[in-house]
Protein backbone atom coordinates (compact mmCIF):
# COMPACT_ATOMS: atom_id res chain seq x y z
CA UNK A 1 0.00 0.00 0.00
CA UNK A 2 1.55 3.16 -0.98
CA UNK A 3 -0.05 6.61 1.31
CA UNK A 4 -0.24 9.42 -2.10
CA UNK A 5 -0.96 12.95 -0.30
CA UNK A 6 -1.88 16.27 -2.07
CA UNK A 7 -1.15 19.75 -0.93
CA UNK A 8 -2.79 23.11 -1.62
CA UNK A 9 -3.97 23.58 -6.12
CA UNK A 10 -3.84 19.73 -6.52
CA UNK A 11 -5.48 19.10 -3.05
CA UNK A 12 -8.23 21.22 -4.79
CA UNK A 13 -7.99 19.97 -7.94
CA UNK A 14 -7.38 16.29 -6.69
CA UNK A 15 -10.65 16.53 -4.74
CA UNK A 16 -8.44 14.27 -2.56
CA UNK A 17 -6.19 15.43 0.51
CA UNK A 18 -4.94 11.39 0.45
CA UNK A 19 -5.49 7.96 -1.19
CA UNK A 20 -4.10 4.41 -0.57
CA UNK A 21 -3.00 2.75 -3.59
CA UNK A 22 -2.22 -1.22 -3.58
CA UNK A 23 1.06 -1.83 -5.01
CA UNK A 24 3.15 -5.21 -4.70
CA UNK A 25 7.50 -4.60 -5.48
CA UNK A 26 9.38 -1.61 -5.93
CA UNK A 27 7.82 1.04 -8.33
CA UNK A 28 9.08 4.49 -8.90
CA UNK A 29 6.77 7.78 -8.84
CA UNK A 30 6.66 8.13 -12.70
CA UNK A 31 5.16 4.63 -12.68
CA UNK A 32 2.73 5.60 -9.80
CA UNK A 33 1.88 9.02 -11.84
CA UNK A 34 0.68 6.76 -14.58
CA UNK A 35 -1.31 4.57 -12.57
CA UNK A 36 -3.18 7.61 -11.42
CA UNK A 37 -3.54 8.80 -14.83
CA UNK A 38 -4.89 6.06 -15.70
CA UNK A 39 -7.47 5.65 -13.35
CA UNK A 40 -8.79 9.48 -13.47
CA UNK A 41 -8.80 12.52 -15.39
CA UNK A 42 -9.01 14.50 -12.48
CA UNK A 43 -5.01 14.28 -11.44
CA UNK A 44 -3.78 15.13 -15.28
CA UNK A 45 -1.84 18.10 -13.34
CA UNK A 46 0.56 15.52 -12.36
CA UNK A 47 1.56 15.72 -16.02
CA UNK A 48 2.59 19.73 -15.87
CA UNK A 49 5.85 20.56 -15.39
CA UNK A 50 5.30 22.70 -11.68
CA UNK A 51 5.11 19.12 -9.74
CA UNK A 52 7.32 18.59 -6.58
CA UNK A 53 7.64 15.49 -4.70
CA UNK A 54 8.21 14.26 -1.32
CA UNK A 55 8.79 10.86 -0.95
CA UNK A 56 8.83 9.87 2.77
CA UNK A 57 8.65 13.71 3.45
CA UNK A 58 11.91 14.30 1.61
CA UNK A 59 11.98 16.27 -1.99
CA UNK A 60 12.52 13.46 -4.59
CA UNK A 61 12.75 13.34 -8.18
CA UNK A 62 10.18 11.71 -10.33
CA UNK A 63 12.42 8.08 -10.60
CA UNK A 64 12.67 7.86 -6.90
CA UNK A 65 12.44 4.29 -6.04
CA UNK A 66 9.11 3.84 -3.94
CA UNK A 67 8.21 0.63 -1.82
CA UNK A 68 5.15 -0.57 0.19
CA UNK A 69 4.31 1.51 2.65
CA UNK A 70 5.88 4.51 1.68
CA UNK A 71 4.50 8.24 1.49
CA UNK A 72 4.49 9.96 -1.85
CA UNK A 73 3.10 13.66 -1.68
CA UNK A 74 2.50 15.74 -4.61
CA UNK A 75 2.42 19.49 -4.50
CA UNK A 76 2.70 22.95 -6.14
CA UNK A 77 6.07 25.29 -6.05
CA UNK A 78 6.08 26.43 -2.18
CA UNK A 79 5.08 29.86 -0.82
CA UNK A 80 5.88 29.89 2.62
CA UNK A 81 7.98 32.81 4.25
CA UNK B 1 17.38 24.94 17.47
CA UNK B 2 14.20 25.91 17.80
CA UNK B 3 11.70 25.00 15.15
CA UNK B 4 7.86 25.89 15.66
CA UNK B 5 5.29 25.47 12.86
CA UNK B 6 2.12 26.60 14.97
CA UNK B 7 -1.36 28.79 13.86
CA UNK B 8 -1.07 31.17 17.52
CA UNK B 9 1.17 34.11 16.82
CA UNK B 10 4.73 34.92 18.45
CA UNK B 11 6.25 37.52 20.18
CA UNK B 12 9.87 38.91 18.73
CA UNK B 13 10.33 40.57 22.20
CA UNK B 14 10.16 36.84 23.55
CA UNK B 15 12.00 35.69 20.97
CA UNK B 16 14.87 37.59 20.71
CA UNK B 17 15.17 37.25 24.65
CA UNK B 18 15.70 33.70 24.29
CA UNK B 19 17.72 34.10 21.68
CA UNK B 20 19.99 36.14 23.93
CA UNK B 21 19.79 34.59 26.98
CA UNK B 22 21.47 31.46 25.42
CA UNK B 23 23.57 33.73 22.99
CA UNK B 24 26.77 32.60 25.69
CA UNK B 25 29.40 34.31 24.29
CA UNK B 26 27.53 35.88 20.55
CA UNK B 27 28.17 39.22 19.95
CA UNK B 28 25.73 39.56 17.16
CA UNK B 29 21.80 38.48 16.89
CA UNK B 30 20.03 39.05 13.64
CA UNK B 31 16.36 38.43 13.39
CA UNK B 32 13.82 38.64 10.45
CA UNK B 33 9.85 38.70 10.57
CA UNK B 34 7.69 38.47 7.66
CA UNK B 35 4.22 40.27 7.84
CA UNK B 36 1.24 39.68 5.62
CA UNK B 37 1.69 42.56 3.29
CA UNK B 38 -1.23 44.70 2.43
CA UNK B 39 -1.12 44.30 -0.98
CA UNK B 40 0.61 42.42 -3.73
CA UNK B 41 0.91 41.58 -7.41
CA UNK B 42 -3.09 40.97 -7.83
CA UNK B 43 -4.32 43.81 -5.65
CA UNK B 44 -5.68 44.55 -1.77
CA UNK B 45 -5.22 41.20 0.49
CA UNK B 46 -7.33 41.45 2.94
CA UNK B 47 -6.66 37.76 4.35
CA UNK B 48 -4.34 34.40 3.66
CA UNK B 49 -4.90 30.91 4.76
CA UNK B 50 -1.66 29.13 4.86
CA UNK B 51 -1.41 25.44 4.10
CA UNK B 52 1.44 22.82 5.16
CA UNK B 53 2.69 19.36 5.24
CA UNK B 54 2.15 18.45 8.77
CA UNK B 55 5.60 16.83 10.14
CA UNK B 56 7.22 17.44 6.53
CA UNK B 57 7.45 21.35 7.05
CA UNK B 58 9.37 21.08 10.30
CA UNK B 59 11.42 18.33 9.01
CA UNK B 60 12.04 20.59 6.43
CA UNK B 61 12.91 23.57 8.34
CA UNK B 62 15.20 21.39 10.68
CA UNK B 63 17.28 20.28 7.33
CA UNK B 64 17.59 23.71 6.45
CA UNK B 65 18.92 24.93 10.04
CA UNK B 66 21.41 22.09 9.93
CA UNK B 67 22.75 23.16 6.02
CA UNK B 68 23.27 26.64 7.42
CA UNK B 69 25.47 25.40 10.81
CA UNK B 70 27.66 23.16 8.16
CA UNK B 71 28.38 26.78 6.43
CA UNK B 72 28.14 28.95 9.32
CA UNK B 73 29.87 28.66 12.58
CA UNK B 74 26.24 30.04 14.22
CA UNK B 75 24.90 29.77 17.99
CA UNK B 76 21.27 29.70 18.54
CA UNK B 77 18.66 29.12 15.64
CA UNK B 78 14.71 30.21 15.81
CA UNK B 79 12.77 29.06 13.01
CA UNK B 80 8.56 30.00 13.77
CA UNK B 81 6.23 29.65 10.73
CA UNK B 82 2.44 30.40 11.48
CA UNK B 83 0.04 28.62 9.54
CA UNK B 84 -3.97 28.95 8.81
CA UNK B 85 -6.14 32.16 8.76
CA UNK B 86 -4.00 35.15 8.98
CA UNK B 87 -4.84 38.44 8.15
CA UNK B 88 -3.83 41.64 6.85
CA UNK B 89 -0.39 43.15 9.03
CA UNK B 90 0.31 40.05 11.05
CA UNK B 91 3.46 38.23 11.65
CA UNK B 92 3.71 34.95 9.39
CA UNK B 93 7.19 33.81 9.91
CA UNK B 94 10.34 34.38 12.57
CA UNK B 95 14.06 33.39 12.08
CA UNK B 96 16.74 34.34 14.50
CA UNK B 97 19.89 33.83 14.41
CA UNK B 98 23.16 34.32 17.13
CA UNK B 99 26.60 34.10 16.23
CA UNK B 100 30.26 35.16 17.42
CA UNK B 101 30.50 38.08 14.28
CA UNK B 102 27.05 39.62 12.66
CA UNK B 103 29.04 38.42 9.32
CA UNK B 104 27.53 35.14 9.98
CA UNK B 105 24.06 36.08 11.74
CA UNK B 106 23.46 38.07 8.76
CA UNK B 107 24.20 35.04 5.76
CA UNK B 108 22.74 32.87 8.44
CA UNK B 109 19.61 34.23 8.83
CA UNK B 110 19.25 35.32 4.97
CA UNK B 111 19.96 31.52 4.01
CA UNK B 112 17.42 30.61 6.37
CA UNK B 113 14.92 32.40 4.37
CA UNK B 114 15.87 32.02 1.12
CA UNK B 115 15.84 28.13 1.17
CA UNK B 116 12.77 28.32 3.32
CA UNK B 117 10.85 29.90 0.67
CA UNK B 118 11.56 27.52 -2.04
CA UNK B 119 11.77 24.27 -0.05
CA UNK B 120 9.53 24.28 2.86
CA UNK B 121 6.16 22.29 2.20
CA UNK B 122 4.03 25.98 3.32
CA UNK B 123 1.77 27.21 0.38
CA UNK B 124 -0.33 30.61 0.80
CA UNK B 125 -3.96 31.15 0.04
CA UNK B 126 -4.62 34.86 -0.65
CA UNK B 127 -8.02 36.33 -0.03
CA UNK B 128 -8.38 38.81 -2.80
CA UNK B 129 -11.03 41.12 -4.51
CA UNK B 130 -11.59 38.49 -6.94
CA UNK B 131 -11.91 35.68 -3.94
CA UNK B 132 -9.39 33.05 -2.53
CA UNK B 133 -6.53 32.52 -4.60
CA UNK B 134 -3.03 30.57 -4.31
CA UNK B 135 -0.03 32.70 -4.34
CA UNK B 136 2.02 31.77 -7.35
CA UNK B 137 5.89 30.99 -6.68
CA UNK B 138 7.96 33.61 -7.24
CA UNK B 139 11.36 33.68 -9.44
CA UNK B 140 13.05 36.50 -7.41
CA UNK B 141 12.95 33.80 -4.49
CA UNK B 142 14.54 31.02 -6.79
CA UNK B 143 17.09 33.99 -7.76
CA UNK B 144 17.66 34.31 -4.11
CA UNK B 145 18.98 30.61 -3.91
CA UNK B 146 21.85 30.82 -6.06
CA UNK B 147 23.74 33.68 -4.23
CA UNK B 148 24.72 30.60 -1.99
CA UNK B 149 24.87 27.73 -5.03
CA UNK B 150 28.67 28.04 -5.03
CA UNK B 151 29.12 25.69 -2.12
CA UNK B 152 26.19 22.85 -1.68
CA UNK B 153 22.91 22.79 -2.45
CA UNK B 154 20.13 22.01 0.29
CA UNK B 155 17.73 19.39 -2.04
CA UNK C 1 14.58 57.50 10.80
CA UNK C 2 15.22 57.04 14.22
CA UNK C 3 18.90 57.76 15.46
CA UNK C 4 19.38 57.39 18.89
CA UNK C 5 23.14 57.71 21.14
CA UNK C 6 22.45 56.83 24.20
CA UNK C 7 24.48 55.28 27.71
CA UNK C 8 20.50 53.76 28.76
CA UNK C 9 20.19 50.49 27.64
CA UNK C 10 17.52 49.72 24.83
CA UNK C 11 14.63 47.01 24.66
CA UNK C 12 14.48 45.45 20.98
CA UNK C 13 11.04 44.10 21.51
CA UNK C 14 9.96 47.71 22.17
CA UNK C 15 12.25 48.83 19.30
CA UNK C 16 10.87 45.97 16.67
CA UNK C 17 7.35 46.83 17.78
CA UNK C 18 7.75 50.60 16.55
CA UNK C 19 9.57 49.39 13.55
CA UNK C 20 6.56 47.03 13.00
CA UNK C 21 3.62 50.13 13.95
CA UNK C 22 5.12 52.35 11.33
CA UNK C 23 5.74 49.42 8.50
CA UNK C 24 2.46 50.11 6.74
CA UNK C 25 2.82 47.76 3.46
CA UNK C 26 6.26 46.37 4.19
CA UNK C 27 6.24 42.92 4.18
CA UNK C 28 9.76 42.38 6.51
CA UNK C 29 11.42 43.78 9.67
CA UNK C 30 15.30 42.69 10.44
CA UNK C 31 16.93 43.53 13.28
CA UNK C 32 20.37 43.17 14.24
CA UNK C 33 21.68 43.59 17.97
CA UNK C 34 25.04 43.33 18.74
CA UNK C 35 26.30 42.56 22.47
CA UNK C 36 29.64 42.98 24.31
CA UNK C 37 31.17 39.58 23.46
CA UNK C 38 32.62 37.93 27.05
CA UNK C 39 35.88 37.75 24.81
CA UNK C 40 37.87 39.20 22.90
CA UNK C 41 41.36 38.43 20.66
CA UNK C 42 43.21 39.58 23.97
CA UNK C 43 41.90 37.67 26.92
CA UNK C 44 38.78 37.75 28.82
CA UNK C 45 36.83 41.31 28.62
CA UNK C 46 34.89 42.09 32.50
CA UNK C 47 33.62 45.71 31.40
CA UNK C 48 34.07 47.99 28.29
CA UNK C 49 33.69 51.79 27.64
CA UNK C 50 32.22 53.45 24.71
CA UNK C 51 33.33 56.76 23.58
CA UNK C 52 31.74 59.35 21.05
CA UNK C 53 32.06 62.13 19.18
CA UNK C 54 28.84 64.17 20.39
CA UNK C 55 27.25 65.52 17.60
CA UNK C 56 29.32 64.09 14.73
CA UNK C 57 28.48 60.38 16.16
CA UNK C 58 24.76 61.62 14.96
CA UNK C 59 25.87 63.23 11.89
CA UNK C 60 27.26 60.19 10.93
CA UNK C 61 24.63 57.91 11.47
CA UNK C 62 22.52 60.01 9.97
CA UNK C 63 24.14 60.00 7.03
CA UNK C 64 24.89 56.24 6.89
CA UNK C 65 21.10 55.56 6.95
CA UNK C 66 20.73 58.16 3.98
CA UNK C 67 23.05 56.52 2.02
CA UNK C 68 21.33 52.82 2.76
CA UNK C 69 18.09 54.49 1.61
CA UNK C 70 19.34 55.63 -1.88
CA UNK C 71 20.80 52.11 -2.22
CA UNK C 72 17.41 50.16 -1.44
CA UNK C 73 14.13 51.14 -0.68
CA UNK C 74 13.51 51.04 2.63
CA UNK C 75 10.73 51.55 4.94
CA UNK C 76 11.39 52.66 8.46
CA UNK C 77 14.81 52.66 9.88
CA UNK C 78 16.21 52.70 13.80
CA UNK C 79 19.83 53.05 14.73
CA UNK C 80 20.84 52.98 18.25
CA UNK C 81 24.18 53.20 19.89
CA UNK C 82 24.86 53.19 23.57
CA UNK C 83 28.15 55.18 25.19
CA UNK C 84 29.72 54.74 28.43
CA UNK C 85 30.66 52.13 30.93
CA UNK C 86 28.78 48.33 29.67
CA UNK C 87 29.73 45.09 30.92
CA UNK C 88 30.06 41.76 29.50
CA UNK C 89 27.08 40.54 27.58
CA UNK C 90 25.53 43.97 27.32
CA UNK C 91 23.62 45.01 24.69
CA UNK C 92 25.94 47.79 22.45
CA UNK C 93 23.98 48.67 19.49
CA UNK C 94 20.79 48.25 17.75
CA UNK C 95 19.94 48.42 13.66
CA UNK C 96 16.04 47.66 13.11
CA UNK C 97 15.24 47.78 8.74
CA UNK C 98 11.93 47.03 7.22
CA UNK C 99 11.22 46.89 3.82
CA UNK C 100 9.04 45.44 1.27
CA UNK C 101 11.43 42.43 0.25
CA UNK C 102 13.50 40.30 2.93
CA UNK C 103 16.48 40.95 0.22
CA UNK C 104 16.14 44.91 0.65
CA UNK C 105 15.62 44.79 4.63
CA UNK C 106 18.75 42.38 5.37
CA UNK C 107 21.04 44.45 3.19
CA UNK C 108 19.79 47.81 4.62
CA UNK C 109 20.61 46.35 8.04
CA UNK C 110 24.29 44.90 6.97
CA UNK C 111 24.93 47.77 5.30
CA UNK C 112 24.14 50.15 7.85
CA UNK C 113 26.06 48.23 10.23
CA UNK C 114 29.26 47.81 7.95
CA UNK C 115 29.61 51.23 7.23
CA UNK C 116 28.89 52.11 11.14
CA UNK C 117 31.75 49.59 12.18
CA UNK C 118 34.17 52.07 9.90
CA UNK C 119 32.62 55.68 9.91
CA UNK C 120 30.60 56.32 13.10
CA UNK C 121 33.08 57.88 15.17
CA UNK C 122 32.64 55.65 18.43
CA UNK C 123 35.97 54.30 20.25
CA UNK C 124 35.90 51.14 22.68
CA UNK C 125 38.23 50.62 25.67
CA UNK C 126 38.00 47.16 26.88
CA UNK C 127 38.58 46.34 30.84
CA UNK C 128 40.72 43.14 30.35
CA UNK C 129 42.98 41.15 33.26
CA UNK C 130 45.79 43.36 32.28
CA UNK C 131 43.63 46.67 32.68
CA UNK C 132 41.64 48.95 30.30
CA UNK C 133 42.62 49.33 26.76
CA UNK C 134 41.76 51.12 23.23
CA UNK C 135 40.34 48.29 20.82
CA UNK C 136 42.04 47.57 17.15
CA UNK C 137 40.29 48.44 14.35
CA UNK C 138 39.67 45.43 12.59
CA UNK C 139 40.76 44.67 9.06
CA UNK C 140 37.85 42.10 8.49
CA UNK C 141 35.55 45.36 9.77
CA UNK C 142 37.13 47.16 6.88
CA UNK C 143 37.32 44.07 4.00
CA UNK C 144 33.17 44.08 4.71
CA UNK C 145 32.86 47.48 3.42
CA UNK C 146 34.09 46.23 -0.31
CA UNK C 147 31.40 44.01 -1.23
CA UNK C 148 29.02 47.62 -1.33
CA UNK C 149 31.96 49.55 -3.31
CA UNK C 150 30.36 48.05 -6.57
CA UNK C 151 27.92 51.28 -6.33
CA UNK C 152 29.50 54.39 -4.44
CA UNK C 153 31.19 54.90 -1.73
CA UNK C 154 29.94 56.87 1.81
CA UNK C 155 33.09 59.12 2.89
CA UNK D 1 40.64 80.50 15.89
CA UNK D 2 40.14 76.89 15.33
CA UNK D 3 38.38 74.74 17.52
CA UNK D 4 40.71 71.45 17.72
CA UNK D 5 39.38 68.15 19.21
CA UNK D 6 41.09 64.92 20.25
CA UNK D 7 39.42 61.75 20.76
CA UNK D 8 39.56 57.93 22.49
CA UNK D 9 43.41 57.49 22.24
CA UNK D 10 44.66 60.19 20.97
CA UNK D 11 42.69 62.53 23.89
CA UNK D 12 44.84 60.19 26.14
CA UNK D 13 48.11 60.58 24.09
CA UNK D 14 47.49 64.50 23.78
CA UNK D 15 46.87 65.02 27.45
CA UNK D 16 43.94 67.24 26.20
CA UNK D 17 40.66 66.93 25.11
CA UNK D 18 39.87 70.15 22.65
CA UNK D 19 42.25 73.30 22.51
CA UNK D 20 41.74 76.53 20.68
CA UNK D 21 44.79 77.81 18.48
CA UNK D 22 45.03 81.39 16.61
CA UNK D 23 44.19 81.48 12.83
CA UNK D 24 44.21 84.22 10.43
CA UNK D 25 43.61 83.25 7.34
CA UNK D 26 42.27 79.80 5.51
CA UNK D 27 44.73 77.16 5.83
CA UNK D 28 44.40 73.40 5.60
CA UNK D 29 44.55 70.60 7.94
CA UNK D 30 48.33 69.48 7.04
CA UNK D 31 49.66 72.93 8.21
CA UNK D 32 47.56 73.08 11.04
CA UNK D 33 49.33 69.82 12.05
CA UNK D 34 52.70 71.15 11.60
CA UNK D 35 51.42 73.73 13.57
CA UNK D 36 50.89 71.88 16.74
CA UNK D 37 53.93 69.42 16.50
CA UNK D 38 55.90 72.39 16.60
CA UNK D 39 54.17 73.49 19.75
CA UNK D 40 54.62 70.54 21.65
CA UNK D 41 56.01 66.97 21.32
CA UNK D 42 52.99 64.68 22.67
CA UNK D 43 51.27 66.25 19.27
CA UNK D 44 53.90 63.21 17.46
CA UNK D 45 50.98 60.90 17.25
CA UNK D 46 49.73 62.84 14.59
CA UNK D 47 52.35 62.19 12.14
CA UNK D 48 51.16 58.05 12.07
CA UNK D 49 49.46 56.68 9.53
CA UNK D 50 46.38 56.19 11.01
CA UNK D 51 45.08 59.33 12.13
CA UNK D 52 41.68 60.72 11.26
CA UNK D 53 40.34 64.23 10.19
CA UNK D 54 37.19 65.84 11.16
CA UNK D 55 36.52 69.56 9.64
CA UNK D 56 33.04 70.41 10.85
CA UNK D 57 32.02 67.32 11.94
CA UNK D 58 32.49 65.47 8.74
CA UNK D 59 35.43 62.69 7.98
CA UNK D 60 37.79 64.98 5.36
CA UNK D 61 41.70 64.59 3.59
CA UNK D 62 44.60 66.00 5.22
CA UNK D 63 44.58 68.65 2.46
CA UNK D 64 40.52 69.71 3.18
CA UNK D 65 40.69 73.70 3.72
CA UNK D 66 39.76 75.27 7.06
CA UNK D 67 38.61 77.98 8.22
CA UNK D 68 38.59 80.90 11.48
CA UNK D 69 35.83 79.07 13.43
CA UNK D 70 36.15 75.60 12.59
CA UNK D 71 36.39 72.46 14.31
CA UNK D 72 38.60 70.35 13.53
CA UNK D 73 39.32 66.46 15.27
CA UNK D 74 41.32 64.12 15.38
CA UNK D 75 41.06 60.27 16.22
CA UNK D 76 41.91 56.84 15.72
CA UNK D 77 40.32 54.50 13.40
CA UNK D 78 36.98 53.74 14.63
CA UNK D 79 35.61 50.80 16.79
CA UNK D 80 31.83 51.01 17.74
CA UNK D 81 29.12 48.33 16.63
Amino acid sequence: MINIKFFADFRERAGVASLKLEQSGETTVASLVETLLEQNNDFEFLSSKNVLIAVNQTLSASDAKINDGDEVAFFPPVTGG
Amino acid sequence: MMIKVQSADFCVGEEYSRLRQNADSDGAIVTFTGLVRDFNQDGSVSSMFIEHYPGMTEKSLMKICSEARMRWELGQISVIHRIGHLTASEQIVFVGVTAKHRKEAFEGAQFIMDYLKNSAPLWKKEGTLSGMKWVDSKTSDEQALTRWYEDKQVS
